[in-house]
């Protein structure tokens, strides 16, 4: 087309100074993790791996993240299942129900479910005069690391539902028919053809809530203040705290940011490998 | 003995008929085409035939055998579609061998087996290339051969060519025919491409709407179609609107026609005439069904010459073989006469099932 | 395919129950901000309509949201141009670039942006030094709603060169080859061919934009603390202080909730409606 | 006067060439395919023609106006898209007016304009349907309207009729020849049908690899190919290996035939007879030229029968009218006979340009 270069030349500085833009904040803080006392060192990560509320808010934050990642995967790929066959006006309208939970702030999902599973939420009361429940001790759940997980299926099980019912969608379905022709049963087409079919998107799906779960703050804030110690929260509590500790807040935040990116590229590299199955 | 057999097989989506009380009884060894035009129920048919969907009325057989409580994978029954759909995460080899692995066939036989069908259909060589290594025409040759393995009762193939460029489709569709002969399997295979259909088939089948138009012999359906839209369907024609007055006699605009003799009502009709029928006479003869012209158009078709010839205004074409004998040139007078036996009146409805 | 009125029997209560646990969290939300002194009524939300903090809230995250999309939109469309042209390995490097802030904890940028533009940030000292600005009025910006936009941008712009660059994928370039042989300017080629051409993609991305930003809560918070009056910041007070009023926050969630989900069903209609330009 | 030369032009890509030094001269009002496999530098060739690239040497020349500093929408060329490209967002009606607009001609004239056009077409009728409310050959009729809106110095087609069924791509073939011919507008058509580009064209230029292999009349590319690889190219052929011996001589295993008197070094070549140009002879008479086998295939080709005809293990194509004069049969033993001038050597490499 005519004018390309132009474009470019318009394009090129644009792109420059948003690519600092966007990297910058976070090179910065790289640097500021490694800059101590006039010199680079090692040492804030180091006292990471060394102090036990880091070492265990990382663990609970890997805990947390590959849990629902693992629970939202396996609920929401029957779900999928369901949506894609439902098919027509059916199929449309589960999907937009599907997507209104991802519009919901972390916030309010959070609220939603204190008021639902709080110590006097909707549930617990009616728990309460049913089974004679203790009140304290049903919902002390909801405000553990294992509450968190079910608070973030609430938005990762449509996530999980949507990007597998795309995948259903573009799934080659004369492969399974091709298989059952040829005498396969309905496990060996499930085993050999149908999860290497969809291998790729339901790793794309569970690496994306991996990633979403490790990053995820305002959920968990608003249910358990910072009580349950994964990683945003410690980060959160290191910045806002009187006691300020930026360079141990920007090890954390890096060591986040290297996980969920990680995961994300990890995952990348594989889905558009030429080797995919 | 009938290979496949349906027995007024309907199947409704709904308040539509995707097929309609369709009867069809094809020979062991057999190489029937359902060709029809999209939506016309022939894919309906052939997944009927295989057993992914089950009819509403009426009753499949393979073998003589009813298929009413076999389902797809015990029906033996080999399939080729149109993508191909050969497993990507296996070799051609192993693509090939998946029906004999799912029969436990043991693994000395499974291999020998699985060479030998790649050598029939040309592809010893590739044994071990991934699908998306292969071509189209490659990945279809593996696609035959893995629905091959199982020694199927019927071979059915979906528009297997449609997806290919047009010269790997001409060069693969006599290889299937040789294929299919050399192993003497009954065979359905299904096309909108009237040509394929004719060229390749023992009886074509033409659907429509979910029924059955005719069935015959390619040289019948070509050469007597039942009605207006089988003549329509498979390939060019020249129709001429006028009026049967029975007895082998046609009437167009001002002339008398001596047409075939056929069981279809006096009045309004068209009459059929194929291009390589028309026969280019010297302009001043006088003789029976003879009309004159000019030639208004010249096309080349390879080993035909085709014509365009303007009669009265309306347009006749007329296919020569293209030899070097002298061609009439553009706006040459010209004189056609034709047989009666080649003028065959059509009405607008009528089947012929075969 | 066989067995599948068994799968379906199999999915149906499964579906039934995650429907349930999806909309049930919400609907209480709703129930409850209805619910008051033992019968229903509209006053929480009237009283949010009529105490100045509350209609403030609502303007300030629309504006924020309106802003964010806005300029998201006008920043990220060219830029994203720029990424499809590249082609190529630049291209697909470009593009995991620009996912990498995606992945981000919303709470990470926020941190960032205080360790860039903070009182004693990076570039505040920097600044300080070159030109001798005053720290404080120059970092007091970061901490107004318009700091947010900035904030904000950081992490949307990504989206919107994501969702264009799909977008220009798919684009149907012979359009605009035709219209240019047709003698159309270049003006006339964007204005009659390519903007209509893109414009459920454009819309979609800014859609999408507006409804992140209604909902983002990390980033604020880490920031601003509860200083800048938005909905979510708003909501949070009201259930983390001691003075806790659920109902409101109850009405301000539902709000919020409205808001976000109308956005992107209005575009989804829109979307797919079979009038599509 | 020519409508488009090309002098010389290349276009690479890095250090790919995807056009090499071609030249091509397109009379006033002719109409030349540009035909080859995928890749063979055709579509690159009409973007040249067209401006969409610049040529990195050489030449392109409208109406004898060099081209080189005149953009796409300037050179008032009229392109047809393979997937139509209509504006989506605008009826049939604006489409085809878009060009009349940009140019600002008066209302009515641009109204009786895109009437005349939309006539032509045979789309009066649907002046106000959206594109999405027409089938694939409505749209690419009315991409062919909008083309010739702006009376273009040259219609460039991209193959046009690669994305509609084969009905269609039949009739609407010959009917964009017929608009062309009306028109009187010189025409660049590219396609890789080579069926489709002998059919329809006055001249064929076939590439192969970016450069020029033959440019010549469908008769003389279909009857003289230049090389192997247009003979392959150009359709069904009987290529046989064997050895030119010079002076109209061949040497086919133990026969020595007599052939073509082509400027061919002697050695090593193929003989290429088309099917239609063997006759079948009663099997005794003792001649020259006479080849003698068996009928083993025997495939309806709509007006054509094509046999298959084995002749000591090679397989001969034979093509005969299909009128109902006595055909050999399968199993048959059947002479073959072919005139020298039908039988022609061709070598590997040697291009003929027009």
């Amino acid at each position: 087309m005519e004018g390309r270069r132009g474009t470019w030349l318009l394009l090129l500085p644009l792109a420059a100074v948003l690519g600092f833009f966007l990297l910058w904040p976070l090179a910065l803080v790289l640097w500021e993790s490694l800059y101590l006392d006039g010199g680079f060192s090692l040492e804030n990560y180091l006292t990471l791996f060394v102090r036990s509320l880091y070492r265990e808010s990382l663990a609970t934050s890997l805990l947390l993240s590959a849990s629902t990642a693992l629970l939202g995967t396996a609920i929401g790929l029957p779900l999928s299942y369901f949506v894609y066959k439902s098919g027509g006006r059916t199929k449309s309208f589960l999907l937009a129900l599907t997507a209104v939970p991802l519009t919901f702030s972390g916030l309010v999902v959070g609220f939603a479910f204190i008021v639902l599973l709080g110590t006097s939420g909707f549930l617990t009361l009616i728990l309460r005069e049913l089974f004679g429940i203790n009140p304290l001790e049903f919902s002390s759940f909801l405000f553990t690391w294992r509450g968190l997980v079910i608070a973030y299926l609430y938005f990762l099980i449509p996530r999980m539902i949507l990007t597998m019912t795309a995948a259903w969608s573009n799934a080659n379905w004369s492969l399974a028919e091709a298989a059952l022709s040829l005498g396969a049963g309905p496990l060996t087409v499930l085993r050999r053809v149908i999860i290497p079919m969809l291998a790729p998107a339901i790793l794309a799906g569970s690496s994306l809530l991996f990633a979403v779960s490790m990053g995820a703050f305002g959920t968990a804030f608003a249910l358990t203040g910072i009580a349950v110690k994964i990683l945003p929260l410690v980060i959160y509590t290191h910045v806002s705290e009187l006691s300020a500790d930026i360079a141990k807040a920007d090890a954390l935040a890096i060591i986040l940011t290297l996980v969920t990116t990680g995961v994300i590229v990890a995952y990348e590299r594989f889905f558009t490998s030429p080797s995919k199955a | 003995m009938a290979g496949v057999e349906l027995r007024s097989v309907s199947k409704r989506y709904g308040k539509f008929y995707a097929v309609r009380n369709v009867s069809l009884k094809v020979e062991k060894g057999e190489f029937v085409s359902l060709v029809g035009p999209s939506g016309c129920g022939k894919t309906t048919t052939l997944r009927l035939i295989a057993g992914f969907i089950a009819p509403d009325g009426g009753e499949v057989l393979l073998d003589d055998v009813s298929m009413a409580s076999v389902g797809v994978r015990n029906r033996q029954v080999g399939i080729v579609f149109q993508n191909y759909a050969l497993f990507p995460n296996l070799t051609a080899f192993e693509n090939v061998a998946f029906g004999l692995r799912t029969r436990k066939v043991p693994e000395e036989e499974l291999r020998s087996r699985v060479e030998e069908l790649l050598a029939m259909v040309g592809l010893s060589g590739r044994a071990a290339a991934w699908p998306r290594e292969l071509s189209g025409g490659q990945q279809q040759r593996v696609a035959l051969a893995r629905a091959l393995a199982i020694r199927p009762k019927v071979l059915l193939l979906d528009e297997p060519l449609s997806a290919l460029d047009a010269k790997v489709r001409n060069s693969l569709r006599f290889e299937i025919r040789r294929i299919q002969r050399e192993s003497g399997i009954t065979t359905i295979y299904v096309t909108h491409d009237q040509e394929e259909a004719l060229s390749i088939s023992d009886r074509v089948a033409l659907m429509n709407s979910g029924e059955m138009e005719q069935i015959g012999p390619p040289g019948e359906i070509y050469l007597h179609p039942a009605n207006r839209f089988v003549a329509d369907f498979v390939g060019v024609n020249n129709l001429l609107e006028g009026e049967y007055l029975g007895e082998g006699r046609f009437r167009w605009r001002e002339h008398l026609l001596s047409v075939e003799d056929v069981p279809l009502e006096a009045g309004p009709a068209a009459l059929m005439i194929r291009p390589e029928r028309l026969v280019l006479a010297p302009s001043e003869e006088g003789a029976d069904n003879r009309l004159t012209g000019t030639v208004t158009g010249r096309v080349f078709l390879g080993p035909l010459l085709r014509l365009a010839v303007d009669v009265e205004g309306e347009q006749f074409l007329v296919d020569l073989l293209n030899t070097e004998t002298a061609a009439p040139s553009l706006d040459d007078r010209v004189s056609l006469t034709f047989s009666s036996s080649d003028a065959r009146p059509v009405g607008n409805t009528g089947k012929i099932p075969g």
